[in-house]
């Protein structure tokens, strides 16, 4: 993709991202939020990987450093991978928890912990 | 092929990323607006998949196919899974009223958009890829991969693996009613 | 051949690979529908369908050729699925009021969509001009990845037909296929390990190397099919059983158990969309025994004997070796040896179809996360074991601490069975026994 | 094996603690008493060869450091692992592995009727380690370690039986009482680290407290500093009185008996509470630049040689008798060292550690015969019953009072303690202002070598001798009951009352046989030790470095007569004064007892005073820090902390909505703040 400049994958990230916390913000549903979560996570993941593979200022694609650097992006994101999958386990589990008890899911009334 | 958008020039590589790119946002604006779970689930699902594609297209053809396993294979599917068990797709939906949070969350998040992007997105919109060597093009191979991460990230890769671990007895254990 | 067509344009050529994949698949549809109602039927001790498509031309009319006048021709009912089909799509297609449209439209072509792509890495057969669609090096994770998509359709469709039973085969379907996906994808990996490599061609290949790593006769002799290496043939188990569960087909075919759920999830679906449904589970068949006889079946060989070393080797009758390893390999008639693999594994489908009773839901989980996953599992670890030890000492070796390694594993096992039932002496009465021995 | 073996020594006994302790009480089970108690002998045994070997291989005056890896690493101070080998800790090695061994084998038969045989051997394996840190550390702050190992080793042992409430008590005040010492020590470690830091002393890689750096700075640091060292030499003696039971500090050794007797013999009688000693011989450089804190050492050690002798007079529990000896010993060790005569301080270590653990085993036996009743009063004529112990007592009471005929043969206390009163009278280094207290010290010291030989003859006289046997006519109403790990209704209990009934037995082989041993070394040690100066050679060949050769043959005084005429004179006096049988006014009734000593039997008031000062001084002054101090000023500024954020919590709860999408909301706008910050920043720079 030569003809694509890094700021196309970069300001779609950041659409992305925005649109998460935008959704994060506004709505209700504990579940919906979290899939915000989740494209907030593939969003900066797909920016990693951009940096990745357009590497400003090196010097040549050969040297060591910049393939050190390029495994780098991907290895980020594996590990961005890794602990979304713990952290949509866990949170599903804490939904599933939270709807046996109360048998609502709407995150306006989960307000025990207040001042 | 002289026309540019933004200082660019448009080439079909240019259009063929803004067809996946366009439809990528337009799911993620779906995440977001479908007020039932079950098509914001179905529009994230679609995401994830144009943004393997979009991997491919950055030569990360092993995270690309992982991506499509791990959250279109499996993440999502436990998404699916919970709302349906939940019901919250249809009977149940919650009832969003307008509320002054919705209108300042939007307005607050374009405003993220809009700083961050006018800070960071013009300095980018010149940068071009590395040249494809052929060593250049094994870097998202399997092997590639599997080779660092084995031996340069061997820690984080078992920190990761613990963590999952975690995961998944605290999972269990949220989720059993008697254990 | 290969020259007029790699100077085609790409996408040409992309598209003529896409043919090649997608036609044979689609043509082997019909047929194995048609098969399995006989061989049910022959199971079963009855007929089944051998009318449709029988001629009989008339002896009296003008129009008929005199040679043809009073023939028969018999197709054995080959002609049904078309009879079906021709039914199905003349049907009236009623869709529910108050079903999701929008999903309940695309389901269908969800469901269909992964058992047309999932087959796009494997081999036909030695003619990488034009065949597979794509052989990339992620081609098994290729497989995993698409046939993760299988439960959307399923799901989606439970979802979308706004009945609850529908729902309950949908979420019965999705957390079946993420139950067995694991122990699947363990048992590939063995394969990948041993292989060292993600190609399912390379996979043929490699199947095509002495038996049991051991280069010396009798074990030169013959090939080195996966289904013949002891660990091989545990994931070749494990991988049918998963395969089927993926499909959705009996004994799993518990999204769709009639007794319980009427159809599940496509319960509210009728003409083409119900076909469309039908024929993604036929397709799927097809493509996953295109799969099972690639990666473990040795792929487009038919047997699993080395010509090629015998060529070599006892040159006085070099030419029959010779012939004899083109016609096994490397001839056009490669795909024909592809398929019939395929025809036994779906017969062996049909086979298990008209032999086993449905399994129970909780049967179902405790088998694909009790037996299945810790099996494939250990697997790997055998597949570890030996890979280490035949490089670091030799093939026979390797062997012989698999065998160890095999035996510490089932005794471990065991062990922890034990300990687990020791507590629980209620576990052994939650089985029901099916037939009441007198 | 050379010196870089020497951390296997330190390994068996480690070893051994961790088997005792995670395992030992399933062995027992398994395998039995006899098997644990081996297990525990052994790694001691083990370790006495592995030291026996490195000391073969070590020169007179060699000094080697074995590193093992680094401890602490701050701030320009660096502390490594570090052991050291010449021959002041190889001698010591050998008296805590050998002596240890054999108090070990001794104790697998004593303890054998109690219950937690694991638990006590446990404790004695970590003692051992724990000295054996304290004096092969390489430097200062490894001693310190071990020095509190030491110290929570007593403190375990004294308090073994811990369900005894005044055993409990005697273990709380050795630890107590010890902890002062510890105070000094750890102040004159970090005073010796200033000063080299502030001298900015030229040591090598920052080992400021290592001995093979620290020594030579000092000798060299402290050369105009007169006083600088004074202070440095007095917190050291603080910090060796603490742990060696010397004058102010001494109350808690003889309550320390409490524990059973392989402890006393182990802990307070050969080992631990000559540690003092060995951290004088140590760091004897920086007494060296100071006359003051010698005289001082002079005459604490004089004055508790004395006092310590005094108050022996009045106890009547064996063991008691024996502590105080130990107290008085040890302060002949410290006029050693005041004096100069350091090898000869370290020669009564190692001859004391031979007649002292036979003689409190000695005791130990008789203890163990006589039901656990350990006061003189009941016994008498136990030689007919016990005459293994009985000649190995008079051999060691033989070796603690010095007697032997000059130039030709002595049981090993007498060369020592010849050479430390001819050190003490031939020095002119302790003194202050011209006032030779050393000297003054040395005479003192021949007074109480005689008051020795009379207090361990009435010993001996009382337990073994005559020929009344006085628990015939104890009734068993007023048996007094030592041995209170037996619980009530134990069916064993009434075997261990002392009554008439009772007929003593000569103790098992695995008890007699250390004695045996002991009694050998002390009749032989010193005379083998002494011969031709090989101790001093061996310790100080090249003599000190700022005093020189110290001599320890007092030109004009006939030392050797004199002290012959002290101890045999005091045998003679004691067997006048006892060897009839107890006399009447040292009867079970008190009230006939001579004013002096029922002073003496309450240590002339002086740890009663003590305690009231103590317990009651101290209540005071904590009343007055608590009622001003903790509840006015430092509770009210918590409170006043509490009441003012509490306030203030009560402001900011309002935001804790409970309402996560409202966080976030906030969230969002605390990073568009920020990132608005940054960035209209970058654009003020670009512009």
């Amino acid at each position: 993709m030569n003809g694509v400049p890094l700021g196309a994958y970069v300001g779609l990230g950041l659409f992305m991202f925005t649109t998460g916390v935008i959704g994060v913000i506004v709505r209700k549903s504990p579940i919906v939020i979290f899939m915000c979560i989740e494209l907030m996570l593939n969003s900066v993941n797909l920016t990693f990987l951009a940096f990745a593979r357009y590497q400003m200022h090196a010097p040549s694609s050969s040297s060591e450093q910049v393939q050190r650097s390029m495994m780098a992006g991907q290895m980020m994101v594996i590990f961005v991978m890794a602990v979304a999958a713990a952290e949509v386990a866990v949170g599903l589990g804490i939904i599933m928890a939270i709807f046996r008890l109360r048998d609502n899911v709407d995150i306006d009334e989960m307000n025990l912990l207040r001042g | 092929m002289n026309q540019t958008i933004g200082g660019v020039p448009i080439t079909p590589e240019l259009m063929l990323f803004g067809v996946i790119g366009g439809a990528a946002a337009l799911c993620a604006v779906g995440v977001v607006a479908f007020n039932n779970a079950v098509r914001s689930a179905l529009c994230l699902v679609v995401n994830f998949f144009l943004l393997a594609v979009l991997y491919f297209t950055l030569n990360a053809e092993m995270l690309g196919i992982t991506q499509v396993v791990v959250y279109t294979g499996a993440i999502m599917v436990l998404f699916l899974f919970v709302v349906m068990l939940l019901n919250l797709g249809g009977s149940k939906m919650l009832h969003e009223k307008p509320d002054p949070k919705k209108f300042v969350g939007i307005l607050l998040g374009c405003a993220l958009f809009v700083i961050l992007g006018a800070q960071i997105l013009p300095q980018l919109m010149q940068v071009k890829p590395m040249e494809l060597t052929p060593e250049l093009a094994k870097y998202g191979g399997p092997q590639a991969v599997g080779r660092t991460l084995f031996t340069e990230y061997a820690y984080p890769f078992e920190a990761v693996s613990v963590l999952l671990l975690i995961g998944i007895v605290g999972s269990i254990l949220l989720a059993k009613r008697r254990i | 051949m290969a020259d007029f067509v790699q100077h085609l344009h790409p996408a040409w050529q992309a598209l003529i690979r896409v043919i090649c994949f997608v036609l044979p698949s689609f043509l082997l549809v019909p047929m194995v529908i048609w098969w399995e109602r006989r061989l049910l039927a022959w199971m079963q001790d009855r007929i089944g369908p051998n009318r449709v498509g029988n001629i009989t031309f008339s002896r009296s009319s003008h129009l008929i050729p005199s040679i043809l006048k009073g023939k028969k021709f018999r197709l054995f009912g080959l002609m049904q699925p078309m009879a079906d089909f021709a039914k199905l799509i003349f049907k009236e297609d009623i869709t529910p009021t108050a079903v999701d449209r929008l999903i309940y439209f695309i389901a269908p072509a969800l469901a269909l969509f992964p058992a047309l792509a999932i087959g796009a890495t494997v081999p036909w057969g030695p003619f990488p001009w034009i065949t597979p669609v794509a052989d990339v090096n992620i081609g098994i994770l290729y497989i995993m990845a698409v046939s993760s998509f299988g439960v959307y359709g399923i799901v989606l469709a439970g979802y979308a037909s706004d009945n609850k039973f529908s729902l309950m085969g949908g979420l019965r379907s999705s957390a079946q296929l993420i139950s067995y996906e694991l122990a699947m994808g363990m048992s590939l990996a063995c394969i990948v390990m041993s292989t060292g490599s993600l190609k399912p061609s390379a996979m043929v290949t490699a199947q095509s190397a002495p038996l049991w790593g051991l280069d010396y006769p009798p074990f030169n002799l013959i090939q080195n099919w996966n289904v013949l290496t002891p660990y091989g043939l545990v994931a070749a188990i494990i991988f049918g059983i998963c395969m089927i569960a993926e499909n959705n087909r009996p004994p799993f075919d518990l999204p769709e158990a009639e007794n319980e759920l009427v159809a599940g999830y496509h319960t509210e679906y009728s003409s083409v969309k119900f076909a469309t449904f039908f024929m993604a589970e036929y397709l799927g068949m097809v493509v996953y025994g295109i799969i099972l006889s690639t990666v473990f079946l040795g792929g487009w060989h038919l047997l699993p004997i080395r010509f090629d070393w015998m060529a070599t080797n006892y040159k006085n009758a070099g030419d029959i070796w010779n012939l004899l390893d083109t016609l096994n390999g490397s001839s056009l008639l490669a795909p024909v040896w592809v398929i019939l693999k395929t025809c036994c594994v779906a017969s062996t489908y049909i086979w298990i179809r008209g032999t086993l009773p449905r399994l129970r839901y909780d049967q179902l989980m405790s088998l694909g996360w009790k037996s299945l996953l810790p099996f494939a599992t250990a697997n790997l670890v055998v597949v570890a074991i030996w890979i280490v030890a035949s490089k670091v000492a030799s093939p026979l070796i390797g062997w012989v601490a698999v065998l160890i390694s095999a035996f510490i594993l089932f005794g471990l096992y065991k062990a922890i069975n034990r300990l687990n039932t020791k507590n629980r002496p209620n576990l052994a009465s939650r089985t029901i026994t099916m037939v009441d021995t007198p | 094996m050379n010196y870089e073996s020497i951390w296997l020594v330190l390994l068996f006994p480690i070893l051994g603690f961790l088997l005792q302790a995670m395992l030992g009480s399933r062995i027992e089970k398994a395998l039995g008493r006899r098997v644990l108690g081996g297990l525990a002998v052994l790694p001691i045994v083990l370790s006495f060869a592995v030291g026996l070997v490195i000391t073969l291989g070590t020169k007179a005056g060699s000094s080697h450091v074995s590193t093992l890896g680094y401890w602490i690493n701050a701030g320009g101070l660096s502390v490594p692992f570090e052991f050291v080998v010449d021959p002041l800790s190889m001698t010591m090695v050998l008296i805590i592995t050998g002596v240890g061994a054999l108090i070990h084998l001794y104790a697998t038969g004593y303890m054998n009727e109690d219950k937690e045989y694991a638990r006590f051997f446990t404790y004695m394996n970590l003692f051992i380690a724990s000295m054996l840190i304290l004096v092969l550390g390489g430097n200062l702050l490894l001693l310190y370690v071990g020095w509190e190992g030491v110290g929570l080793c007593s403190y375990l042992l004294i308090g073994f039986w811990y369900k005894d409430m005044a055993n409990a008590k005697a273990a709380n005040k050795a630890f107590i009482v010890n902890r002062i010492g510890d105070w000094g020590l750890s102040l004159a470690l970090m005073l010796i680290v200033a000063f080299l830091l502030s001298s900015h002393a030229d040591i090598a890689g920052g080992r400021y407290l290592s001995y093979d750096t620290m020594l030579p700075a000092l000798q060299h640091g402290l050369a105009g500093h007169a006083g600088l060292a004074t202070a440095i030499a007095l917190l050291l003696f603080v910090g060796a009185a603490g742990k060696s039971a010397q004058f102010p500090l001494y109350i808690w050794l003889p309550d320390a008996m409490a524990g059973p007797t392989p402890v006393s013999a182990l802990i307070h009688a050969a080992t631990m509470v000559t540690s003092g000693v060995v951290l004088l011989n140590r760091m004897h450089v920086v007494f060296e630049m100071s006359p003051v804190a010698s005289a001082i050492v002079c005459v604490i050690g004089a004055f508790t040689a004395l006092f310590a002798a005094l108050i022996a007079f009045g106890q009547s529990d064996i063991k008691k008798v024996l502590a105080y000896s130990t107290v008085s010993q040890l302060g002949f060790m410290f006029i050693a060292c005041g004096a100069g005569a350091y090898w000869a301080g370290m020669f009564h270590v190692t001859t004391h550690a031979f007649f002292k653990a036979l003689l409190f085993l000695g005791a130990g036996a008789v203890i163990h015969a006589m039901a656990h009743n350990q006061d003189m009063r009941n016994y008498g004529n136990l030689r007919k019953y016990l005459p293994i112990t009985f000649w190995t007592m008079v051999i060691g009471t033989l070796a603690i009072c010095a007697v032997g005929i000059p130039g030709v043969f002595g049981f090993a206390g007498m060369y020592s303690k010849e050479a430390i009163l001819g050190g003490a009278l031939a020095n002119t280094h302790a003194q202050i202002n011209g006032v030779q207290l050393g000297q003054i010290a040395g005479w003192v010291g021949l007074g109480v070598a005689a008051l020795t030989s009379i207090y361990m003859t009435r010993l001996t006289c009382l337990t073994f001798l005559g020929t009344e046997e006085r628990w015939r006519s104890i009734p068993a109403q007023h048996a007094e009951h030592h041995a209170p790990d037996h619980e009530e209704g134990d069916a064993t209990e009434a075997r261990h009352v002392l009554d008439e009934n009772h007929t003593p037995h000569e103790v098992p082989i695995s008890m007699w046989l250390p004695l045996v041993i002991l009694a050998v070394l002390s009749i032989g040690g010193g005379y083998f030790l002494a011969n031709g100066n090989a101790f001093e050679s061996w310790l100080y060949p090249a003599g000190l470095p700022v005093l020189g050769k110290v001599s320890t043959e007092p030109s004009g005084i006939p030392l050797a007569m004199y002290s012959m005429i002290a101890a045999i004179g005091g045998i003679v006096l004691g067997l006048a004064f006892y060897l009839k049988g107890l006399p009447k006014n040292q009867g079970f009734d008190e009230s006939k007892w001579s004013v002096l000593r029922r002073a003496e039997r309450d240590q002339f008031g002086y740890d009663h005073a003590l305690t009231v000062a103590a317990i009651e001084g101290g209540g005071d002054i904590s009343r007055g820090l608590w009622k001003w101090v903790d509840v006015g000023l430092i509770d009210g500024i918590v409170q006043g902390l509490g009441t003012v954020s509490g306030a203030a919590g009560q402001l900011l709860k309002r935001w804790q909505t409970g309402y996560i999408r409202l966080y976030a909301l906030m969230m969002l706008l605390g990073l568009i703040g920020l990132i608005g910050f940054f960035a209209l920043e970058i654009q003020k720079g670009v512009r």
